[in-house]
């Protein structure tokens, strides 16, 4: 590998690809983004932390930038309109978070700047008098701390679990070669049979695509949308 | 922008600290001789009370200064007062009030982890109104705690916090050890 | 002794107030109309600033305005309260930071899809430092909104949003100018 990036630096998607367009110092443009959508799946499949949250993000752009790939090799490849929208967005997208990404900087710099502001300490000098609201009632404070209780994000409990359900590419990957060494074929339906969500069936996907490129694999497919075969190669 | 004057900091100093400030203080936070602190005053002094656009003025007493209100203001110094006491609570006062209540004593940084927002303002205005009371954290010198007010809990006609409806389950509901672990690790 | 003006009757209120006042409640105490109220505090930011021997600005946020000591002043104020006004952040928070700064109200969702990750972690930790507040979504019940928060603006030392460097292009969605530039072309 000529260029070591541990993705773990990247908190996201957006991050990590205008990093690799500026390291190749680009504009954000199609034609840039089609040229690192191969680092940027290298990375992607390399990185073993991503969280299962983490990943969708990371495959929604994965899959945009393999459209954008494919239409650079099969230039007769139209995109659909969906698509077609998908990629400007995209680019919106990153020149957006590239513009915010450099006020952050700017911004860290003045708050570190020490040149802040301090207001009064309200009504100094002012004693306190008993002023009740003259309707609260002792259920208005129940019913407040019951809706305070509501807020309580429960979710950031339900992130952690996630962080132990970690699925990679690389998983994937042995899975496919596993079951592949056990029968000669098997099909990608058979594959995600068992799978819980659609990112699950994304990274098979991915892992499919993968195993092609390591010419592990030949695939054939019958008819648009019909189930991928997959048979190993004979070594 | 012009350089800032002397007077200009010696108003800024003085409006933070709130209260008076002796002219040793002040000469050692601003780095100068006594001497030159004296003479700033008196330029601040003048130029406060001849500013018809300022609202400030200098009292000075002894060897201390303090900046206050001029005196022609006091009416409408009355009037905020006033109506900041008798504006109904804000459904934030109201909710931090209730932390306080099924919660006390409790610290300011537990109050807004339960909440998940910052709420110095909020606990000033309960405290001036004598709807909560402070006292020092027996187990953390640099933080107070706060309970509601014992004329509070009369006017609520309880007795203490323990006869708020529910309070058995409310003040131990399992919701409440999800936050509490997460400034145990914060900290 | 000249009269006191409407400028001076404001910054009297604020000074005691030290908490930001609403527009509304301004005019209720002076018992002026809100457009005088409006106009009177104009010329009092103007006057302050002008003014290099007072160490006093207003900032304004929202439809609220508070008293503040000018930024210069930065080091004498931790001089005399022995603390720091500097705020460190991570590179995520100052990211979500800007974003709300500049698109004030925004929704978590607009920020995520500025950033592509999950900011509710992010989110949580500015509103406990009390740096960004939310408030209901007038267009969605379900969400809230995030804006930026006074003691946002008194960290930067800044008067309002509005003096943000390059507040004006970057408060715009870039692709809103693009429509906006087809119109104009087209017509």
């Amino acid at each position: 590998m000529s260029y070591q990036v541990r993705l773990e630096q990247f908190e996201g998607p957006l991050e990590l690809l205008l990093h690799l367009i500026e390291k190749e110092k680009l504009d954000i443009t199609r034609l840039s983004l089609s040229k690192v959508a191969d680092q940027y799946l290298e990375y992607v499949g390399q990185e073993s932390s991503i969280t299962l949250s983490g990943l969708a993000q990371f495959l929604s752009i994965a899959t945009r930038l393999i459209l954008l790939k494919s239409r650079a090799l099969l230039p007769l490849l139209s995109f659909t309109e969906e698509e077609e929208e998908s990629i400007v967005d995209l680019e919106h997208q990153l020149r957006e978070y590239q513009r915010f990404r450099e006020q952050a900087k700017k911004l860290g710099e003045r708050l570190q700047a020490g040149r802040g502001s301090v207001v009064r300490e309200s009504f100094l000098g002012t004693s306190v008098v008993f002023y009740p609201p003259p309707q609260l009632t002792a259920l208005h404070l129940r019913g407040a701390f019951v809706s305070v209780l509501g807020e309580i994000p429960v979710y950031e409990k339900l992130e952690e679990e996630e962080l132990s359900d970690i699925i990679t590419l690389e998983e994937k990957i042995l899975h496919l070669q596993n079951t592949l060494s056990e029968r000669m074929e098997t099909s990608f339906r058979a594959v995600t049979e068992s799978v819980e969500s659609r990112v699950e069936v994304i990274v098979a996907f991915l892992a499919l695509l993968e195993l092609v490129k390591q010419r592990f694999v030949h695939v054939k497919q019958d008819e648009f949308f019909g189930d991928i075969h997959i048979h190993r190669r004979s070594a | 922008m012009p350089t800032p004057s002397i007077l200009s900091q010696i108003e800024a100093i003085l409006f933070v600290s709130g209260e008076p400030l002796s002219l040793a203080r002040l000469s050692k936070i601003l780095e100068l001789p006594r001497k030159e602190v004296e003479t700033a005053l008196t330029g601040l002094k003048e130029h406060l009370s001849n500013d018809s656009d300022s609202g400030l003025f200098l009292i000075q007493n002894a060897d201390s200064v303090e900046l206050a209100t001029k005196g022609e203001h006091a009416h409408l110094i009355e009037a905020l007062t006033k109506s900041t006491l008798q504006e109904n609570l804000s459904r934030a006062a109201l909710e931090v009030l209730s932390i306080i209540a099924y919660r006390a004593p409790v610290t300011r940084s537990h109050i807004e982890s339960i909440r998940g927002v910052n709420c110095s303002f909020t606990l000033r205005n309960l405290l001036l109104r004598g709807l909560v009371e402070r006292s020092g954290n027996p187990e953390d010198a640099r933080e107070y705690v706060y309970a509601p007010s014992f004329l509070f809990l009369e006017r609520l006609g309880v007795g203490s916090v323990k006869a708020l409806p529910d309070f058995e389950s409310l003040s131990q509901d399992e919701r409440l050890h999800l936050v509490t672990e997460e400034t145990e690790k914060n900290t």
